[in-house]
């Protein structure tokens, strides 16, 4: 599964971009931002206030709960300021 | 009905949008255009820099403006975000809402800002006029709110 | 605060009207262009007449424009109202306005299209496909009540 | 005073201004409509449905009760369809 960073999430991750093989367990975003999390102390600042963080599943906003089964990309980045 | 939805870093002619939407046309009565653009912040800031996801956002564009279809009897609709490094007074974002009557441009334009704003992925960084790299610019809570009007 | 009002026979420039509100500034953020166009009605038309009572026309748009500076804070506006013939696709009315913010820019616009359609005088006459005069456009309640959302 | 007329009010009046001199007792617009209306047919026929036809004192809209003492234009007009 590819992970993509955007703005400052990607500032605190200090990638892009990367491909992980999720264990099993790992049903949804919020799953998955735990698991993350676990991952060392780039990813905790990045995540540390998880409400904050937005997520899309293959392009298309997705909130904490929702299931990442077949998902090829998910993105993780801070509340849009464009416009 | 004619849609016209780019994501560029180059400005844009608003004029030519325009004309695009509305020549050899008798039945559009009312255009409204949005401009929005950069702004140095009483001097503070030397640009902007704009990040989006490719891909996502143009699909996310995409689906704001069938909304907007759905929801007004709209005859014409453009929308060009731009990205990269912009200048204090250079345009960003164009929206172009055209309809018999200009309750739909109206309506549809305003909605359309309020969605870009608050569900487009972009993300606007700040460079300061001492030569750093600002802060990322944090999202406003008046934005959610104006987004809420439509629900 | 640059305002510019205009009642003329000649059809105006979108573009340069935007550019000599905005060039050389950096603290506009939002621009709405609101254009009202001659429509055909379905091909019944050939061509719109507007009368105007000179005079009283440029004395009712600034009094409208003044109502607009004191409700919003605008750094800008632009407002062009043409008398005379127009063809089906050609522009009749130009609204500008531009702020620090796209709210107030919105708003200002709306609200002076609600009040330069029921409060200033210009009056328009159809001429239709076979060559007569047709009526008088009937005003419309739909454009009264739009302009009471603003008392 | 001055009296100017536009659109389907001038058509039917049959003249785009005229001077008058009005008589005593002509205190608000709605007397000057009512003393007009006394003058002639085109005049009944302008003004048969008072309630629509609007007037402006001086360049500035004014009601039926409005007072026309000084006033150097009075304009008479069919609800405004511009914009």
């Amino acid at each position: 599964m590819k992970l993509v960073y955007f703005a400052w999430v990607r500032e605190r991750v200090g990638r892009t971009d990367e491909d992980v093989e999720l264990p099993d367990g790992i049903e949804t975003v919020a799953d998955l931002v735990r698991w993350l999390k676990s991952r060392g102390e780039e990813y905790e600042y990045a995540f540390e206030n998880e409400a904050v963080v937005r997520a899309a599943i293959d392009h298309v906003h997705a909130k904490p709960e929702a299931a990442i089964a077949g998902a090829r990309e998910i993105a993780f980045f801070p509340p849009m300021t464009g416009g | 009905m004619t849609v016209s939805i780019r994501i560029q870093a180059e400005a844009f002619d608003v004029a030519a949008e325009t004309a695009a939407l509305t020549e050899g046309r008798a039945d559009i009565g009312a255009v409204v255009a949005f401009t929005g653009l950069c702004r140095d912040e009483g001097g503070r800031l030397t640009a902007l820099e704009l990040e989006h996801y490719p891909g996502m956002a143009e699909a996310e564009i995409a689906h704001i403006a069938a909304q907007a279809q759905d929801r007004w009897p709209l005859l014409g609709l453009t929308i060009i975000h731009r990205f990269g490094k912009v200048l204090p007074g250079d345009p960003i974002v164009l929206v172009l809402a055209a309809s018999s009557h200009r309750r739909a441009a109206f309506e549809a334009a305003d909605f359309l800002m309020d969605y870009l704003k608050t569900r487009a992925p972009f993300w606007k960084r700040e460079h300061l006029k001492d030569g750093t790299a600002g802060e990322w610019v944090e999202a406003k809570d008046l934005d959610d709110e104006a987004a809420q009007r439509w629900l």
